[in-house]
């Protein structure tokens, strides 16, 4: 059994086994979950240390495992890294027991509370694990409804109802749509197969129609990126993410969100390389408004959650733009900003949940001065809030320096402004944050605040702030591994540049005559 | 070459002690403080070492000061150091003045209870200015130009309780990142054209002319001086510095004085080779114009650390200035000895306010010469150095850059820094004898007291070498980077160096002697500032640093909270509220009508039964 | 005149609209009932008629089975309809409106 | 002709018989026995067919070619038979509130035998009379609870909307024959495509589809739905939402795809389809959304799940047919599961509406799972049954639409999506009353007989095996549909 089936097992059945628990054993439900995944961070851990003396299969995916499920439809369990997803396995690893570490927040229903949240954190890794189209959205969907039932019951403030109606609105229409493309994709491509190496292998001989191409890319681009709050789309992730528990606020924003994107890269792409060059400059305006607009609307909060989570949807804009790039230090800056943004976003809420549980509000006009009372998650915020406006020494610096190189090349005035978003906005809004809370004297009523003492409750953040710390300073560990596999995807794109068109055309009978085969 | 290594160890000693300090040391100061004292004098004794066994121009075998951090297609950078003349002597600086500050610092800050935060923060930041001094390309001095960012951010938000210290921090980090905006899109732009980020790659390339940034040049140059405008407050990016004054004493002194704002000028010696004439002029201009702006505000602050600040600014203009004309050398040495006097005025200020008792009023002080001595010494050498009186080592600095503006015949800016000279002069001695003669003003005035031995001391090793620092050898060095061929001179000949170029030499000290007397026959013993009834609106202008703040409060600031508040407004009520709030509605509103439908009643159901009926048939047939 | 196959499809179709008019017009349950017996048997007069004219005997087959099954949803419809008049005092269609929407 | 391929149906018919005979000779309070006596019959019958002794499995023609067991009839049978032996569990926890409990048992098991009939209908006749086989039984087991007015309104309206819509199919019936003069399938899948200009014929072929369109409860022959659900006895609701909906989607397929295929591949017909499909998936998500009763609201739904069902149908493909197995069969247990739970829980409180689920999850753990899991599976999310029926379904419609290249098709596609989309709404105020519900009135604990978490437990265990290992049935239902064209 590969390595990847039990890292994304364990949290799947340490929630069947709390089925069984019953509710009252508070110790022993919340021991089980850390537990399970603690145990999924250590194999996570042995697997991305293990991963260059592991032999990759033909390939090039490690720790592989295949099995057939549903022969008639091609569709089978397979699970298998290459250097685009390790980093992910890695990171949705450590946030999901960095969230069930700070799920102590959570008082009622406990028992409900961590089956979601463990089914939620193997879904998601499940989903970035499987090599399989089916499974892939299918484990994905899995972690999605979790997500909406713990903002539905568990959300803070008197905006709950409406946050979870939207942001399940969103994210369902958006998942669908995803699955619609996928399905296209399926029967488009004629090869009676959901295996992504298999379909991308198809794919190469005989690439689809450039209309089915730019028929089915959008489907993806707009299901995923409405996962992803690709603008207009976004207005969801602020809102859900300031009202959701923070250990789902963690899950969602840190790595499951991440979904969308890597879908893009890992499916869009490959498969679709023609209709990708033809909406890239979409993405790469799209993004824009990520950057510009909700830069901007950061600015206004007056509420640090939502600020945060206003921040994160400007921070896909960076991913979009290398995305959009297609160059090799795009993608491979793409990837490191996923992985890099996993980590400080769910730090980022994470100390929000903790400020929240001991001041019982986020208005930055009621908070201030916490330094002095909170060194410890005072600087904690400090620190992610500088990672988040991109302070060199953090993974995210990295990975939107790379960007910038990569997008520079291709969109240069797109480049210019996404400088300014991430240079000045994101530094307007994070300081002002840091000012009206963590700076300024401490009101008289946050006299009582206590800040985290025991090493077991500073272990999330603590966590959390090393794995930022580590690949920002040695950002090999991750470009090293993700540039082979990121280059596949490039020469892919590009040998479908527009100048082959020709090619294309006469490949599209026999792609005709292979699909119209499957209907008999 | 010999100690390999030492490079590698200066750097990050500091980084070590910031790690120790926060990790394991909070608890004690006393523990905190040496550690990281002790970190940096030993990169300063390494430095020595490391030029004592391989001199200035050390031959670097292969990558041993090399480590490639991050290598995608064409974008390689190394985590490298490059280690020369100017970055060794650099680092002397920094280390140099750094440590003595340090210590300083640990006598004027011992009551503090976060002492071991502040002496953390301050090893960071040696740590980032050593990154800059030392970084080999472009990327990595950004880097460490973001993290000299922040850990002044950290600084000058020491004192975080205070409202004013948070908003000087949060100002002082925009108003940076504004530049480093402008330095980041210039060095993306140079490596779109030239695919190299390495100083030495790009240096022989564009020597060679293998590569060449051809018509964008200028706009390349000008961009990457955004970064320098930035870090080095030129205008219009000077706001923030006298804001900066909001931080400890010792950190006005390293940060905002000796080291961080000369980054800027720093970086353009180092990466001179890039800029073309038009970019070198515009440059030159910008850099006059500070000084001139920065000293007539000087003329009409009150606050003692202020005025120090903004003689400061003049001084980087100076700098700034000369690199424009040209002459990075005079800019270089200009920094090296307005390091060590300036540091020294700041931390002769420092003593006075502790003195004082924490009073920055210059006009409730007075008569300081009898209560501290040491101090009064001390600062009246700072100033000297600063006027530029021969033989301090100002005087040399000062009058190598007048020599480059007229060896340049470029007769306007002489005629500015002249000027300027004089200003200089007439506020440096306004705040003397306001501060130090005269009689008391003030009741602390009358009980202020000397600092202690722990912070004297460094005040006087600075002032040995305000006094010296002209003479021994500081330009020779800097002239065997710059310069290929250059002969050696010897102490007597630097001595005697301005004598060979009279005219500025002559009109400089003029100058000086001119503010001198202005501002003896106005200050001495005076009571109250007598110069606004004479000035009027003038002085107030001065006064209000010509309303800057708020010309930009009203117009950048402004403008950005206003799209902000649009952008927030669209997503609140078109995106949320318009298009979500419709579907929902509709939705909602849709089911409710279909039940209509639902009427219960028999006949009604037979009757629609029938008519979908007939609507099928309709439709089909 | 020669009654042709068209004039019995024609009767067979009035009688068929009748019985529908009914059904949508009156109000009484049993009438309504009546009405539907007498849609059944257009649909018989339909088939026996086109049996006649195509000499082919499923039709009339498929007649009888037709009236069979009526014949028991008679039956049935008609307890019902009794038993609801037992509990209701009424049959009319007004009065069944207890559910809706 | 070989009589012993109908041995199923005489037995179950047989069956019948004797439950009504028995019940003379029962003492009253022990005819609760009758119906697991009737259970145990019925589970045999299905082994038989599963081990292919006896008539079950083998395939061939009677009685001229108008019943015929194939591969589509043997699934739909077991479907029927599984169907029926999880309704008669609900009518025996049901029983205490009805009088004469075992002619309802055996009217159960009489609908079943016309089910049959109907999944080997192979010509209009037997079609005709396994319809009104079926109508008429359930025109009693509707109106079973004669004390309770709202039974007897929802008998006579379904009597009434009933009758009515065979009369049109009878008079269809004859307007194909006349034109045609073929009453066989077979024989008329030969012939009718050179009647596809005929007017007439296309009448009869429209009023055909609207009798079984109202089995089926497709729009715009829904009307019936939601008050004969809300006021029939609950076992009968769960019978007529399973078993009478998938007897009306085998005719039709039937009807579609054997009898006259050429004509339902014309551009008319199959957009008709699309259309009607659309609606239909609307119309039931959209009525549901502010539904409080709960059987109301799974009329609705069960509404719009015809709609999806339909999408099987529109795409006029293989895989759509094999779809439209799958769904069922997940719909089986899904359906079943929920009318359970409802059977038990507001068994003794009047009100059916929502909020009588509260605090369920205290009351009973496991009734609170299974209506979870059902309402879960019904919304589609993995990993359960009903998120791979739509998948399939999706998928036909998507190949449909790349074959045809028709945009009416992706039209249809995003209609479905909305629609599953405005279904999650409801489906989980449901879930949500059972969980997060102001604190409940009562919270004594449900008893459940064993038979009753038998069932339960058999729902569950279907629903997650076809959402998991759906590849045996799949390739079941791929094969049945081999016949179809």
């Amino acid at each position: 059994m590969s390595i990847l089936t039990q890292i994304a097992g364990w949290p799947l059945l340490a929630a069947l086994a709390l089925v069984v628990v019953p509710r009252n054993y508070r110790v022993v439900i919340r021991a089980i979950a850390v537990l399970a995944t603690f145990i999924s961070t250590v194999l996570a851990v042995k697997m991305f240390v293990g991963y260059g003396c592991a032999v990759p299969d033909a390939e090039g995916f490690r720790f592989v495992q295949q099995i057939p499920w549903v022969e008639s439809l091609g569709i089978s369990y397979h699970v298998g890294v290459d250097g685009l997803n390790v980093g992910l396995v890695l990171m949705g690893a450590i946030v999901a027991f960095a969230a069930a570490l700070c799920s102590w927040e959570i008082k009622t229903r406990e028992k409900e509370f961590y089956i979601l949240l463990l089914v939620m954190s193997g879904g998601i890794l499940g989903a970035f694990a499987s090599l399989d189209l089916f499974f892939f959205y299918f484990l994905h969907e899995l972690a999605l409804v979790p997500t909406f039932i713990m903002i539905g019951v568990w959300g803070r403030g008197e905006r709950k109802n409406y946050a979870t109606f939207q942001i399940t609105l969103y994210l369902s229409i958006g998942a669908l749509i995803a699955l619609l493309g996928l399905i296209a994709l399926y029967v488009q491509s004629g090869a009676n197969t959901f295996d992504i190496p298999k379909l991308v292998e198809h794919l190469k001989s005989n690439p689809l129609e450039t209309n089915a191409q730019n028929f089915i890319f959008p489907l993806l681009l707009f299901g995923f990126g409405i996962l992803v709050s690709l603008w207009p789309f976004h207005s969801w992730a602020p809102l859900g993410y300031g009202v959701a528990p923070s250990p789902t606020a963690m899950l969602h924003a840190g790595v499951l969100k991440k979904f969308g994107l890597y879908g893009l890269i890992r499916v869009a792409l490959p498969l679709l390389p023609e209709a990708a060059q033809t909406w890239a400059n979409v993405i790469a305006w799209l993004c824009v408004g990520n950057i510009l607009y909700v830069g901007w609307v950061a600015m206004r909060q007056k509420d640090l959650n939502l600020l945060i989570g206003n921040s994160s949807v400007a921070h896909m804009g960076f991913i979009f733009l290398g995305i959009a790039s297609l160059n090799l230090i795009g993608i491979t800056g793409a990837v490191l900003i996923m992985v890099a943004h996993g980590f400080l976003a769910a730090l980022t809420f994470a100390l929000n949940g903790y400020i929240y549980q001991q001041t019982g509000t986020l208005k930055m006009s009621e908070l201030g001065g916490l330094c002095r009372k909170l060194p410890f998650i005072g600087t904690a915020l400090l620190m992610a809030a500088m990672a988040g406006c991109g302070l060199p020494g953090f993974a995210n610096f990295v990975g939107e320096a790379t960007v910038f190189f990569g997008a520079w090349t291709v969109f240069p005035t797109v480049t210019v402004i996404a400088l300014w978003g991430a240079l000045v906005i994101g530094g307007v809004y994070m300081t002002r944050a840091i000012r009206n809370a963590l700076h300024g004297p401490l009101p008289e009523k946050w006299s009582a605040l206590v800040d985290a003492s025991s090493a077991w409750r500073k272990l999330p953040y603590a966590l959390l702030l090393l794995c930022l710390l580590v690949f920002g300073f040695v950002p090999k560990l991750l470009t090293e591994k993700i540039n082979p596999d990121a280059g596949k995807i490039v020469t892919v794109v590009a040998a479908a540049a527009p100048a082959e068109h020709a090619l294309v055309q006469v490949d599209v009978p026999t792609a005709r005559a292979q699909s119209s085969e499957i209907e008999q | 070459m010999k100690h390999e290594l030492f490079p590698w160890l200066i750097l990050f000693l500091p980084l070590i002690s910031v790690a120790v300090i926060t990790l394991f040391t909070l608890r004690s100061k006393m523990v905190s403080s040496l550690i990281s004292i002790g970190a940096v004098s030993a990169s300063f004794i390494l430095t020595v070492l490391f030029i004592a066994a391989n001199g200035f121009h050390p031959e670097v075998p292969g990558d041993v000061l090399n480590w490639n951090w991050l290598s995608i297609d064409q974008l390689n950078v190394d985590f490298g150091l490059k280690v020369d003349a100017l970055s060794l002597m650099m680092t002397l600086v920094v280390t140099g003045v750094g440590g003595l500050i340090h210590i300083y610092s640990y006598g004027y800050m011992h009551d503090d209870r976060s002492l071991s935060r502040f002496f953390a923060k301050l090893s960071l930041f040696t740590f980032s200015m050593l990154g800059i001094v030392l970084a080999n390309n472009f990327l990595m001095m950004f880097i460490f130009w973001e993290l000299v960012g922040i850990s002044s951010y950290l600084l000058i938000g020491f004192w975080f309780e205070k409202p004013s210290a948070g908003d000087a921090a949060k100002k002082a980090f925009i108003t940076n990142r504004l530049g480093d905006f402008g330095f980041l899109f210039g060095i993306l732009m140079v490596w779109g054209l030239l695919h190299s980020l390495n100083f030495s790659e790009l240096q022989s390339g564009v020597a060679a002319g293998t590569v060449t940034l051809g018509a964008s040049a200028t706009i390349a140059g000008l961009l990457i001086f955004c970064g320098a405008m930035g870090k080095s407050a030129q205008f219009p990016l000077h706001v923030w510095l006298p804001d900066a004054m909001e931080g400890p004493t010792p950190v006005s002194a390293l940060i905002h004085a000796a080291t961080m704002v000369a980054a800027g000028v720093y970086m353009l010696c180092r990466s001179l080779f890039l800029f073309d004439h038009g970019a070198l002029q515009v440059i030159a201009y910008i850099g006059g114009f500070t000084s001139l702006l920065a000293a007539l505000m000087a003329m009409q602050q009150n606050d003692i650390k202020r005025i120090i600040a903004y003689s400061t600014l003049s001084q980087l203009g100076y700098m700034v200035m000369v690199v424009g004309l040209n002459g990075p050398t005079p800019a270089m040495f200009h920094l090296t000895t307005h390091a060590f006097f300036k540091a020294l005025l700041f931390l002769s200020a420092g003593s006075v306010i502790m003195g004082m008792h924490h009073e920055q009023d210059i006009w409730q002080m007075g008569n300081l010469r009898k209560k501290m001595p040491i101090t009064f010494w001390t600062f009246l050498i700072g100033s000297l150095a600063l006027c530029g009186v021969p033989p301090f080592s100002g005087f040399y600095s000062k009058d190598s850059i007048l020599a480059q503006a007229i060896d340049q015949h470029n007769y306007l800016l002489f005629g500015i820094a002249t000027f300027v000279a004089a200003l200089t002069t007439f506020y440096t001695f306004r705040l003397f004898f306001v501060v130090f003669l005269g009689k008391e003003k003030s009741k602390a005035a009358a009980h202020a007291h000397e600092s202690p031995f722990v912070m004297t001391g460094p005040l006087m090793v600075l002032a040995v070498f305000s006094v010296i620092g002209g003479f021994i050898g500081i330009t020779n060095n800097f002239e065997s980077q710059f310069a290929h061929e250059h002969e050696s001179l010897t102490m007597m000949q630097q001595l005697l160096e301005p004598f060979h170029k009279p005219i500025p030499m002559c009109l400089g000290l003029g100058a000086v002697a001119i503010g001198f007397f202005a501002a003896m026959s106005i200050y001495k013993d005076a009571e109250t500032d007598p110069l606004p009834a004479r000035l009027g609106g003038l002085s107030k202008a001065m006064a209000n640093r010509f309303y800057f703040d708020e010309l930009y409060e009203a117009t950048v600031i402004r403008l950005h909270d206003f799209i902000a508040a649009v952008f927030d407004w669209i997503d609140r009520w078109i995106l949320e509220g318009g298009c979500i709030g419709l579907i929902r509605g509709g939705t909602d509103f849709t089911g409710r009508a279909l039940r209509l439908m639902q009427t219960g009643n028999l006949q009604t159901y037979a009757f629609l039964f029938v008519l979908g009926v007939a609507v099928l048939l309709y439709f089909v047939l | 005149m020669q009654v042709g196959l068209h004039h019995y499809l024609t009767v067979s179709i009035l009688l068929f609209s009748l019985g529908l008019l009914g059904v949508i017009m009156r109000r009484n349950l049993l009438v309504i009932y009546m009405s539907l017996e007498l849609m059944l048997n257009a649909a018989n007069l339909a088939l026996v008629s086109f049996s006649r004219f195509n000499d082919k005997l499923d039709g009339q087959v498929l007649v009888f089975f037709i009236i069979t099954v009526a014949a028991a949803e008679v039956a049935v419809g008609l307890a019902l309809i009794v038993a609801l008049y037992r509990k209701r005092q009424s049959a009319h269609v007004e009065d069944l409106t207890s559910m809706k929407l | 002709m070989n009589a012993s391929l109908i041995s199923l149906e005489i037995s179950v018919i047989g069956l019948g018989l004797v439950l009504m005979l028995a019940d003379l000779f029962m003492p009253a309070e022990r005819r609760k026995f009758l119906g697991y006596a009737a259970i145990a019959a019925l589970g045999v019958l299905l082994l038989a067919s599963f081990a292919g002794c006896g008539s079950c499995s083998l395939t061939g023609t009677a009685f001229h070619g108008a019943f015929v067991n194939d591969g589509l009839s043997l699934f739909f049978k077991r479907l029927f038979i599984i169907a029926a032996i999880l309704v008669l569990f609900v009518a025996v926890e049901f029983s205490d509130r009805l009088t004469a409990i075992s002619e309802y048992y055996s009217l159960i098991v009489f609908a079943l035998a016309g089910m049959l009939f109907a999944a080997s209908a192979n010509d209009f006749a037997m079609l005709f009379v396994s319809i009104e086989l079926i109508t008429i039984t359930f025109y009693v087991l509707v109106s079973f609870q004669r004390n309770k007015l709202a039974s007897l309104e929802a008998g006579v309206k379904y009597l009434i909307l009933g009758a009515l819509s065979s009369a049109f199919m009878i008079f269809g019936i004859a307007l194909i024959w006349g034109t045609t003069g073929q009453l066989n399938f077979t024989e008329l899948a030969a012939v009718a495509s050179q009647f596809a200009d005929s007017k007439i014929f296309l009448l009869g072929v429209l009023l055909v589809l609207v009798g079984l369109g109202f089995k089926i409860a497709a729009f715009p022959f829904q009307i019936w739905a939601p008050d004969v659900y809300q006021g029939a006895p609950t076992p009968t609701t769960a019978f007529l939402a399973i078993g009478s909906k998938a007897a009306g989607f085998v005719l039709l397929m039937r009807f579609l795809f054997s009898a006259i295929p050429s004509i339902t591949h014309s551009h008319a017909l199959s957009t008709m389809l699309i259309i009607v499909s659309g609606i239909t998936i609307l119309y039931g998500n959209l009525c549901a959304l502010p539904q409080r009763n709960l059987k109301r609201l799974l009329a609705y739904s069960s509404i719009s799940h015809a709609g999806y069902l339909l999408l099987g149908v529109a795409a006029l493909n293989a895989n759509g047919q094999a779809a439209i197995l799958y769904y069922l069969a997940g719909y089986l247990f899904t359906v079943l599961a929920a009318f359970l739970v409802i059977a038990l829980v507001l068994r003794q409180l009047e009100t059916e509406d929502v909020s009588g689920l509260a605090g369920l999850n205290q009351r009973s753990p496991l009734l609170a799972a299974t209506l979870t899991i059902a309402m879960v599976s019904l919304a589609g999310i993995p990993p359960l049954a009903g998120f791979f029926g739509k998948f399939l379904l999706l998928k036909s419609v998507v190949e449909a639409a790349q074959t045809t290249g028709n945009p009416g098709y992706y039209c249809l596609l995003f209609t479905a999506l909305v629609g599953v989309v405005i279904s999650l709404y409801y489906y989980f105020n449901v879930v949500r009353a059972i969980y997060w519900s102001k604190e409940p009135k009562d919270v004594s604990p449900i008893e459940m007989s064993g038979a009753a978490k038998l069932t339960a437990w058999l729902c569950i265990a279907g629903i997650f095996a076809l959402g998991l290992f759906p590849n045996a049935v799949l390739n079941f239902a791929l094969l049945a549909v081999g016949g179809l064209k």
